[in-house]
């Protein structure tokens, strides 16, 4: 399982594919800008090409081969009709920038996409454009404090409870506001009274994870809205987890403001180790008119389309607070998501949100005898079960029972998150695990609680029957090696 | 349902080991006046696969598919021949549904791939690290500029006029919430670029020049000479570059000076796809400042048995471990675009990349000089690599319009990118890359002498 | 070129090693006479893969495709919606790119395949084993006849009317170069599939009675009613099946006497291409007959750990040992077609299969009723499953191709199928599958109508 | 690596697509014969056969995963472009009986196919229908048998070499010839004198390899040819191995009458795990009137195609010998095959075999010294390279060095054949593998035959790093299980 890297593997004289030789004596109007230096860069044969990278995937984990179930995530199915649609040359070979007389299609997608979004969501628009989950927290963030601004209101403060992604108090600094804690309280649920406590004229919002990074269904979400409205602020919601809830609860209803949605969490558009992802965020009526560029508007009559950009955008729409990316957004994913969506249909998605909870409860009351379940008692979980490290033997940790799972042919769930449980484990099964791999999975980590509580030194070390035994991450960092250095053969 | 592996036995069973007498006992916690009883009114239910194929081929048909047109449009985006095996390997489902390699003992595929595109970019741009990738060109594009803010500790921004619209806007949106103080001018419709215009305008305060490589009409800027005037003051050299094949033929920007390179990676490997997702580039050319660096970085270790190995690094500087002190809030970034761009970039090599970007620029020269010579219309560029602006008699946008109705998309009127750009209506940007045919050439030549007369 | 790894370089190495000048020392053994000095004069040089696809997306431009017809054609080759799951398998490289299994212990995922493909096939038939495909159907019915020839050591051969004629056509072909007598008359324009006449005729020098199911008229044998009458005089009753999807509506030919069953595995998996490839399918019910039958067999067996694995087996009937005492020449099978027809089977499973040919008979019962209403048209058929013929009050296959001019493919016209049988001119064979929406049916109706009146 | 069998995963009640239900009450025209019995089939979701089949996959060796040298199988590189063409919906979802107005492009693909393998072969005509190698051998004999017949020369005998394919003589056999062998001369080819003894007028032909199986061309073809033409029979050449000559020499230039080609491997179509193939065969003069239905003929002057049928075939084509299989032949092997024809151009096949045979030149030299090539002296061989286990230390055997090979990472070359040779190994490397490849073959080799002399005992129970050890084949053949008995859950 070992596999050169391409600059080891090729030459500068090979090529994977077939173009004129260039003519010494062809025109040049590159000025006095025509290259000098050697880029350095291998080339491959087609054959060689295709036989690095099939041996190279063969070192991945990934949904097509097992359970995926890392908490947060929502590794499910990806849905093959999904890649073909968004292969059709209508929509995968036409440029951004065509008149809209021949975009049609593409905006008949956004539009569609749009109000099933805005209506699984209870919600007033849709922004599109947001590259991301984090890119939408942004937008959401933006949202509200364009909305604000326009009230001559300049709030400084962002609460966020300490359970949020990363990504939260990330995206509240990378906009300019100050970011606060909220407590949790003992259930793992956002503590309502030390919220209304804080709010006040400074506070300009909260961002809330619902159902939040414990699994846990916010119980009070409409009274925490209803205070932060009260208090002259705005609710941000993170939907990564609207998976669990979709089609049985819809974030308006509770009084979100905003809320991002992962396409490539809840709407199965493929992770790709890493990206693209896709966050539109939906809005409620108050900040609708804060949309970044480019939206579409539907004609209430007539039904046609319309395409606003900054050209457009004029007198009607003064609001916008502007462009947040190039173009319109991830239509490739847009296509998928809408495939996805119509291929489930509203009863679909809702029996999609049950299977998803009804297989993360499975897996709670399956494992809660064996491991410590810091909320179990707490009720139901929504679609993820929370595990902690509590009651393994000294020196044993949750990264080894991660590491352990790999040896059981299982990619491990998410580890040391969320922050509020000690050596917590995140498990999100989703509802594409069939019962049998959720029994496998149980089994697999019955044994292993086992032996993390009896100290069963070969989890240590574990994997051993993965690709590479433990990385050696401190060297990683310590002396960062992040290109390859030496020179392509000739 | 057909991606729902659970029977109704199953349910059953499951929901005796739980303790619940139904799904919606699991959802006790979702206040009743909330929760919804059946699916959300007023839409549809599922659809086969059949149906929702035919639904999605329909709209597909509705947009007009370059293929079936003589092609023109850049700007930005560009429509370069992805070899089938790109797709081949994109579609592989251990790159296709894996997840970011958190776990890398089993996931190397994705990590040393990643390890594999970061050279590949720093050797294309010049640069000593490039970073996993960001989401696109516009976005890498403002992270260069905060980066730059905090690399300097200064809040001027001094942008080009020949910087893509849409990045510009960017850059204005973000610094509306933000300290950055941007200062840009509308282009002119001038062979020039306008680099002593904009030497001129750095400052003491000025944290970075942002200029985009060929520019935004197609034209060259003389970055070297950027550079020095910018480093001169104290200000850094952030390069944008929208079209990486134009590097195949131009120097590299961080080979002339540039502190920052940041890229729209699309052209290779990724296709048009109506604007994304696309592929955010992003390099530096000092390894120092890796550290402030926004995005995923892939490094080389060892693993317990001494064997070469790759994991993500560096992510102290991350959103889920700093937090409100991350370098940014990108999370996702864009691992299969990475990879497609890898792959097509492995194809090519020095060889295929120098050849492709040298048929572009000679398809490009014809076209020019075929278009210089119908009545009504002018080449503006002195300079360009595989787009180039035209000078009509009339204003373009209604022009471009009308030409897609026969079939011809003629290219980008510079009054669609700069609807408020005095003077700009006239302007054409005409790009020509290798999918473009000299039958095309000359059809987009009697379109426009029609529409001119 | 861009599939060929070698560089100047290597090969010249490599020459070096061998002790050549040049690689046309190589071929020395070659006369010179007859040695090319070049490439071979008036075809055309390298195409690069732009160049390559344009021209082949030309050609395929010129044909018309199902998707964009209102689509009735049938007569052993089926329009059925495939999964995109079934295309995503079988591009896996891993299924791709492998050869026939020959070692066994790195080809588990074909074997295992193969043995579940054989597991789905019998169990469709009713038959106790299948084997791992054939060419098609056609040549698959001709293995069938010969086998039974030596089981029974008889000569003759009687075929149905209702046998597709390019089966006929084949086994006539066959015949010629072989001691087979065949008798076969064409079939006549009823509603009747004509057992009675087909039973009287078998003789104690019957070696095999070959009967479709449905016939090519869409009509039903009275499967059992022959296989009684054959068993009688000591022959066998090969079925022959060209549209799987009709046993999930119809009792198996292996449930009711057949010996043999043979098909064409095409409209499962496998898609319309133009006739090809296909998937010959061929089972038998009795297992002791095992060593008799052509083809490709995949059994189980353990490894030398003990763990369950499978190989081919049974090969001493196979040319490659026999030679020429094998039961076939048969050497490469339709493995890849396999794949894709047991990927969808597998996700259609009882429940889906049984739904799929509901579906179908559903539409095809709805298009007959409203056929038969056009003045001018006759439904002949009592019995059917997806096709069925139309009498019409004029000759079919002008009219077909008139309709067609209008993106109307209304079917197959029984003079294509049978150009010198008498009375069959005005019949035209109608197929509607799921893929045909109540308004194609409106279209087809409305269009026959009026090439009628 | 245990992946269960559908049976054992799947229900009758799971179903991986989603249909109307049935209504009891719908008409039905099925008579009496609706089914009354279970077929008993196992349904799995979509996610369960996703990864069912890409966890099958894993358990293949395949081209795309390393070096494939299985001699005469002529494994190389699968272009995808070949793929996604076939998969165009103009070549894909077209009916073979579709009005021929609307099928001109996919006649154009066989006119266009046809010119090509009539040039690179010098021949007069192909029959383009047959579905594999074998199927166009047949094809050839019965294009033999019915010209003798048409001039009513009822021969009986056809000749073939004692390393032929073993589907040469089955073929014959199947279309009703006797068999007889001739023998090879010590160089491994055809004894021209033994051959010349035998010819008289009871031999209807030859069937002749060339390049042979024991990877030499058949130097003497020429004379062979018209020494068979002489006595009244015609030669048909096996071209399995075309690969090796293609741009180089023309077998209707030497005389050939008929030739199969199988575009599977020397035109890259994918194998398959064991097809579809597709065996088109070119015909000479002599032959081309007997060549089966359906064909096309192109009109000379207006460029026209028309397809030939039993309608049309009349009196203009009286020799036809009729029909071998439905429809038009393997279309999508077709499309595959043209578009690697003209990617490579005249110039590339030309350079391609010229590959192919330097590769398998530089095997051949670069094991020689340990391993025996038992026609090494007899001058370069063509694209396969012939080792024997002469040298091999007692109880040690060519299936244990292929065994072993596995564990090496490689693919096994082909063992046993030819039957000329004690213990061959027949190396056929193909022209899309790179140098550093052999190189680390020959490595690998050369570590074998060495343990293989030594007679390592560890080499007689390879493989070790495998899915499976050793298959028992002895008790698959003793006791077939050819199916799964079990019962699916209901």
């Amino acid at each position: 399982l070992e596999e050169r890297l391409i600059f080891e593997l090729g030459t500068r004289e090979t090529c994977g594919v077939d173009l004129p030789e260039p003519k010494a004596d062809a025109p040049n109007r590159l000025g006095k800008f025509a290259r000098q230096q050697l880029i350095d860069l291998p080339g491959l044969s087609e054959p060689e090409t295709v036989r690095h990278y099939t041996r190279l995937s063969r070192q991945n984990y990934a949904i097509d081969l097992g359970l995926f179930p890392l908490g947060s995530c929502t590794m499910k199915h990806n849905p093959r009709l999904n890649e073909k649609v968004a292969r059709m040359p209508g929509f995968a070979d036409v440029h951004p920038l065509q008149p809209v007389d021949t975009i049609k299609g593409a905006l008949g997608v956004i539009d569609e996409l749009s109000h099933w979004l805005i209506e699984l969501t209870g919600m007033s628009a849709v922004a599109m454009s947001p590259k991301a989950g984090a890119h939408g927290e942004l937008c959401g963030i933006l949202c509200i404090r364009a909305a604000l601004e326009a009230r001559g209101d300049a709030r400084k403060v962002v609460l966020v409870p300490e359970s949020a992604h990363g990504t939260n108090p990330a995206t509240a600094a990378f906009a300019g506001y100050e970011v606060e804690d909220i407590p949790a309280d003992k259930d793992g649920r956002v503590d309502l009274e030390a919220l209304k406590a804080r709010l006040g004229p400074d506070v300009a919002g909260v961002m809330i994870t619902n159902p939040n990074t414990c699994g846990l269904f916010e119980r009070d979400m409409k009274a925490i809205s209803d205070a932060v409205h009260a208090a002259g602020g705005l609710v941000y919601c993170d939907g990564a987890n609207f998976n669990a809830i979709m089609g049985r609860v819809r974030p308006g209803d509770l009084g979100v403001d905003a809320m991002h949605i992962n396409l490539h969490k809840t709407f199965s558009t493929p992770h790709g180790g890493g990206g693209p992802g896709s966050g539109p965020v939906v809005l409620s009526e108050a900040l609708a008119p804060y949309a970044p560029l480019p939206f579409i508007v539907k004609d209430g009559e007539t039904g046609e389309i319309h395409l606003v950009e900054e050209e457009n955008v004029g007198d009607e729409f003064p609001g916008s607070f502007g462009r947040m990316t190039a173009f319109h957004g991830q239509m490739g994913m847009f296509t998928r998501a809408l495939t996805y969506i119509l291929s489930h249909g509203a009863d679909g998605l809702r029996q999609a949100s049950g299977d998803a909870v009804l297989n993360a409860n499975y897996i709670l009351r399956s494992l809660d005898d064996v491991l410590d379940a810091p909320f179990g008692e707490a009720g139901h979980c929504m679609h993820e079960a929370l595990f902690s490290d509590n009651g393994f033997a000294d020196g044993m940790s949750t990264l080894d029972v991660a590491k352990g799972l790999i040896d059981e042919g299982f990619h491990p769930m998410t580890m040391y998150f969320p922050l509020v449980v000690h050596g917590a484990m995140l498990v999100e099964p989703t509802e594409t695990e069939s019962k049998a791999t959720l029994d496998q999975f149980v089994m697999a980590m019955r044994s292993l609680a086992e032996r993390a509580k009896a100290g069963d030194e070969t989890l240590k070390t574990a994997p051993h029957h993965a690709p590479r035994a433990r990385l050696d991450e401190a060297q990683a960092a310590r002396k960062p090696v992040l290109a390859w250095q030496g020179s392509v053969e000739g | 349902m057909r991606y729902l592996p659970l029977t109704d036995p199953d349910r059953a069973a499951m929901l005796e080991k739980i303790g619940a007498d139904s799904v919606d006992v699991l959802f006790a916690d979702v206040p009743a006046e909330h929760y919804l009883d059946g699916p959300v009114a007023g839409l549809p239910l599922a659809a086969s696969e059949m149906a929702v194929e035919k639904h999605m081929r329909r709209l597909s048909k509705k947009n007009l598919a370059a293929a079936d047109a003589a092609f023109f449009c850049g700007a930005g985006a560009y429509r370069h021949h992805v070899p089938a095996t790109v797709d081949h390997i994109i579609q592989r489902g251990e790159f296709l549904t894996a997840y970011t390699p958190y776990q890398p003992e089993i996931a190397q595929g994705t990590l040393q791939m990643l390890f594999e595109f970061q050279t590949q970019v720093a050797r294309l741009y010049g640069c000593a690290v490039a970073n996993a990738s960001m989401y696109d060109g516009s976005t890498a594009c403002w992270e260069a500029i905060v980066m730059a803010a905090r690399l300097t500790k200064r809040r001027g921004v001094l942008i080009s006029g020949g910087l893509h619209p849409h990045y510009v806007s960017v850059a204005q949106t973000m610094a509306r919430f933000t300290d950055e103080a941007i200062a840009y001018q509308l282009p002119t419709l001038e062979a020039d670029p306008g680099d002593d215009a904009l030497i001129a305008r750095i400052s003491d305060d000025t944290s970075c020049v942002v200029v985009q490589y060929p520019d935004i009409m197609g034209r060259i800027p003389d970055l070297q000479r950027i550079a020095d005037a910018a480093h001169e003051k104290g200000a850094l050299l952030i390069v944008a570059n929208t079209e990486p094949v134009a590097l195949g033929a131009l120097e590299a920007p961080g080979n002339l000076g540039a502190d920052i390179v940041v890229g729209e990676g699309q052209a290779i490997g990724v296709g048009l796809q109506f604007g994304g997702p696309y592929l955010g580039l992003f390099a530096i050319t000092n390894p120092k400042h890796v550290r402030q660096m926004p995005g995923r970085l892939c490094g080389e270790t060892v693993d317990a048995d001494g064997k070469r190995g790759f994991v993500l690094t560096l992510s102290t500087r991350e959103q889920h471990i700093r937090r409100e002190k991350a370098t940014s809030n990108i999370c996702t970034n864009s691992g299969l675009c990475a990879l497609a761009f890898s792959v097509h970039m492995t194809l090519l090599g020095e060889k295929g990349l120098t050849a492709l970007a040298a048929e572009n620029h000679r398809l490009a020269c014809l076209a020019a000089d075929r278009l210089d010579k119908v009545p009504g219309v002018r080449v503006l560029n002195d300079t360009f690599f595989n787009e180039f602006t035209l000078v009509l008699d009339k204003e373009a946008r209604p022009l471009v319009r009308k030409l897609a109705e026969h079939g011809v998309l003629a290219g980008v009127a510079l009054g669609r990118l700069f609807p408020h750009g005095e003077g700009l209506d006239d302007g054409l940007l005409v790009t020509v890359t290798e999918t473009v045919t000299e039958d095309d050439i000359e059809t987009l030549a009697k379109s426009l002498e029609e529409a001119l007369s």
